[in-house]
């Protein structure tokens, strides 16, 4: 008997990318589709190369190191600062003399950063969803964040707070009070972001069992952040790697099982809770006046690592001192560079109108992935 | 002389609607909002625009999307054959697919699918509600259904069940999937620009004319035709602002479960006379 | 830190790599004086350490993919493949890089030349 | 849904949160990083901020004699502040206003800037040479 072959390009074949509406950076998402139903899946991440990496080892000492590698991201890059900016000092040995009063500076802008990314996130999901109203409600709870980033740092999203050896501006007991006001206005918007994706039926009709990742596969494709632990992976570099005092305040790891977009999107959300505790136990732990920056004397010389958790998730600096100014090599892991290996596998059999809310919910930074 | 008027000012009123649903559209959201005008000032910019030809017959279905459109109110508001204008508006869908399909764009085609699920969806709830005037008029030409006043006593569920289809045919979320601009980015519009979008901007608000038009027929002879196009046009606004987008399968399933039986219940209750 | 040669670096990182209780980090390259060394990093969930397993490499050699017992390794190894000119077994050109960017940016330049000129030689 | 559908009918009757920016001014908080300005009197031309800045957006011009220029690329500039702190003479601050945008006839030519500022590094570098090469040799 004769076999038919089929012929593979049949397929409808829809590109995302490299610019695309729903897409926040330069992807290239290719999909071959049949009435609408994802087949195969193919990417390139290739159009936002900046040599970030190799800049750090040729043109800029180590001290302007934070202020460049905060570059690499506009969303999250106070994780970056202080992933670069411990690696730094682990290399350079002085990470046990930082005070405690930087360790619970970084962290309230840490967790101010996570709190805006989940909310943009969030918002971005709604948008991809069709549902504009939520966005522009999420990005106007998100501009009260920033404006208290504002307030705090000087900047909106560029904080530039963190340097080696310390932070560069410190909070007065002022800003202090004002900030706790505002954290009760932003647990507020918080719990309205908590009723939207647990009640808004036609939302969580486009969100729920879309694009399942069970605990099997989040383990085996190393999935990082929010998106592993909805599927159930209790993993959280601030625990594992633990640069401020999040142990001491007892962090809560929020996990959830189902694995599908609905509960990473609900992660988020519970965590931004718990990013408002952690910043108000770091507001009452140390009081302002301490010293801020300490003096940096030596070069880095050692090999260091450090796992920072972004709002994306783990973050990844490895620094090779050599002793002089400029480090031997800087390796930047960024977090969607973990989530990207699954996203051909969940994609294939899901209709082409549900793959940008799909792809959203991994929350990819592709800038983050170029570097 | 009516009709010149009619061909001038129907666009002028169908901007203003234009208008007036991005203005709404952004208080709902908390947001100013562009001036009221701005659907002109963006018709004039397309139209001072490069022109970019793809191909001829994509062009030409973009005018004859237009046309038909056009030709759709005129008949409408001339009094003509309510079926006809139904044909005409079903029509014009199908060119503007059509033009869609000249392409080898992989969204214009999803688009043009999209477009003709639409047509799916909108074309026999109307078509019924036509019947369903006919019934109560005896006659399908609009100039003898102009003189009916207040069709909406004897017809209240027809009119709900052309609310339900609104936000089908106005391509409002939830069921905006043709133009979604998130998935395939304006669907069957996305290779048109500049002087050649105009005609299928311009269509738009003519649409829109239409639709207005549609709702006016209920309430014909009343003081309030104004606020019940009004509340209707806002309630398709609120409900845009408090849904996500369903898929086109949705759409058709749901537009034809809430909308024909209640059309359905209309000529049942008409025929036995209890309306 | 797992010192390991090309050739069983993978039987190392075989018996280390358990998906429930390591997880993979990502990998690195690095060209030191002494020549070029691939470095795979796992952390592990139990010890809370960050484990390093490093290959020294020449020139010119091809490395295996570990994609088949890690299975996102494949990224990672393509952007090393990219940046460094490293071989690496079912690489895809350019993941990484734009087809008119210089070729291996990351290594120094003196050497990246030559590698460039007996590519050239080759082709 | 519901919920939204009652939102959106209300927010109708709501003031709307955004701005009309270029008419409405916006009003920055204190300490928000924003122009550099510059103080000749209390300048010494140490050039420490020109070492600490990380994009090399500040510039100083030594000419020879007593003619000397600071310059500042508001555009190269990323606002991190690290010219102030590193200034010992507190010649520079940072002020809460947006560095305005620049209009075409007052482009700065940043390129030439540099060049210039290279050659005459250049130069300086070499008098000091000199001297020092002179005193050894007396």
């Amino acid at each position: 008997m004769k076999k038919i072959k089929v012929n593979q390009e049949i397929c409808t074949t829809i590109p995302m990318g490299s610019q695309h509406v729903a897409l926040p950076e330069p992807v290239k998402l290719v999909f071959d589709t049949e009435n609408e139903v994802v087949k195969r899946v193919s990417f390139d991440v290739s159009y936002v190369h900046r040599g970030i990496e190799k800049s750090l080892t040729t043109m800029y000492d180590f001290k302007k190191a934070p202020y460049v590698v905060g570059r690499i991201c506009g969303i999250c890059a106070i994780a970056h600062s202080i992933a670069c900016t411990v690696a730094l000092e682990r290399s350079i040995g002085i990470d046990g003399e930082v005070p405690d009063r930087v360790r619970a500076v970084r962290m309230i802008g840490l967790e101010l950063d996570r709190l805006q990314s989940h909310f943009l996130i969030n918002g971005h999901l709604a948008e991809v969803c069709g549902y504009e109203n939520i966005f522009m409600h999420l990005w106007r709870c998100r501009e009260f964040i920033l404006d208290t980033a504002d307030m705090l740092f000087g900047n909106r999203v560029q904080y530039d707070v963190v340097c080696v050896g310390g932070v560069n501006r410190d909070i007065d007991e002022k800003t202090g009070t004002r900030i706790s006001e505002a954290l009760e206005e932003i647990e507020e918007s918080i719990g309205f972001m908590e009723e939207v994706f647990t009640r808004d039926k036609t939302l969580v009709k486009r969100l729920e069992g879309l694009g399942v990742v069970s605990k099997d596969k989040a383990f085996e494709y190393g999935l990082v952040g929010p998106s592993a632990r909805a599927s159930g992976v209790k993993t959280d570099c601030r625990i594992e790697d633990d640069w401020g005092m999040y142990r001491d305040f007892g962090l809560e790891i929020i996990t959830m099982t189902e694995g599908d977009a609905l509960a990473r999107c609900l992660v988020r959300v519970l965590e931004c809770f718990e990013s408002v505790r952690m910043i108000r136990e770091a507001l009452d732990s140390t009081s302002p006046g301490e010293e801020i920056q300490l003096r940096v004397r030596d070069n880095p010389k050692k090999d260091a690592v450090c796992r920072n958790e972004a709002p994306r998730g783990e973050l990844f600096y490895y620094i090779r001192g050599t002793g002089k100014k400029i480090p031997g090599r800087v390796k930047i892991r960024t977090p969607t560079f973990a989530n990207i290996p699954i996203l051909p596998h969940v994609m294939i059999g899901v209709r082409y109108n549900d793959v940008p809310p799909l792809l959203m919910s991994f929350d990819p930074c592709l800038s983050c992935t170029g570097r | 002389m009516k009709t010149l008027l009619i061909l001038v000012f129907s666009p002028v009123i169908g901007g203003l609607i234009e208008g007036a649903f991005r203005k709404v559209n952004a208080r709902m959201q908390t947001r100013v909002g562009p001036p009221i005008v701005q659907p002109f000032y963006d018709l004039l910019k397309l139209l001072q625009k490069r022109p970019i030809l793809i191909n001829n017959y994509h062009v030409l279905m973009a005018y004859a999307h237009f046309v038909l459109m056009a030709t759709a109110l005129a008949t409408f508001l001339l009094g003509g054959d309510l079926l006809l204008v139904i044909f005409f508006h079903g029509m014009s869908l199908a060119f503007l697919a059509m033009g869609a399909y000249s392409l080898r764009s992989a969204y214009s085609h999803v688009g043009a699918t999209r477009e003709l699920f639409h047509i799916l969806a909108v074309e026999p709830p109307l078509l019924l509600i036509a019947v369903n005037i006919y019934m109560n008029t005896g006659t399908f030409l609009l100039s003898d259904v102009f003189e009916t006043q207040r069709l909406v006593k004897i017809m209240p569920f027809s009119f709900l069940a052309l609310i339900a289809s609104l936000p089908g045919m106005l391509r409002r979320s939830p069921f905006d999937v043709s133009e979604a601009h998130q998935e395939i980015i304006g669907g069957p519009e996305i290779e048109y620009s500049g002087p050649f979008y105009a005609p299928i901007y311009l269509a738009k608000w003519l649409e829109k004319v239409l639709v207005a038009a549609f709702i006016g027929i209920f309430f014909l002879g009343s003081p309030l035709i104004v606020v019940a196009i009004a509340t209707s046009f806002i309630l398709v606004l609120a409900l845009d602002n408090s849904t996500a987008r369903l898929s086109y399968w949705d759409m058709v399933k749901i537009t034809w479960v809430v909308a024909l039986p209640l059309v359905g219940a209309n000529i049942f209750l008409n025929a036995q006379g209890v309306l | 830190m797992i010192e390991a040669s090309l050739m069983d670096f993978k039987d190392k990182i075989r018996k280390l790599y358990i998906p429930e209780k390591v997880h993979y980090i990502g990998v690195d390259a690095y060209e030191g004086e002494e020549g070029l060394e691939v470095r795979y990093w796992f952390f592990s969930y139990e010890t809370r350490d960050v484990v390093m397993v490093r290959v020294s490499v020449k020139h010119g050699e091809r490395v295996p993919s570990i994609s088949d017992i890690v299975k996102p390794a494949f990224m990672g190894e393509w952007e090393i493949a990219d940046l460094f000119g490293i071989e690496i077994e079912g690489r895809v050109e350019n993941f990484f890089l734009s087809p008119d960017s210089p070729r291996a940016p990351l290594l120094n330049k003196k050497k990246s030349e030559d590698q460039a000129g007996r590519e050239m030689g080759e082709k | 849904m519901l919920k939204m559908f009652i939102t959106s009918i209300k927010n109708l009757f709501r003031k709307p949160v955004t701005q009309l920016y270029p008419y409405e001014k916006y009003e920055p908080f204190d300490g928000y990083r924003g122009k550099i300005s510059w103080e000749k009197g209390k300048c010494t031309f140490c050039m420490k901020c020109g070492r600490a800045c990380t994009s090399g957006a500040i510039k100083i011009l030594i000419y020879s004699g007593e003619t000397k220029e600071w310059v500042w690329n508001p555009i190269q500039c990323i606002y991190c502040g690290e010219c102030v702190r590193s200034c010992p003479f507190g010649a520079l601050i940072q002020e809460k206003y947006y560095a305005s945008p620049i209009t075409k006839g007052e482009k700065l030519d940043w390129s030439e800037i540099e060049k210039k500022a290279g050659r005459l590094e250049d130069r300086w570098r070499r008098q000091l040479r000199d001297r020092r090469g002179k005193r050894k040799s007396e």
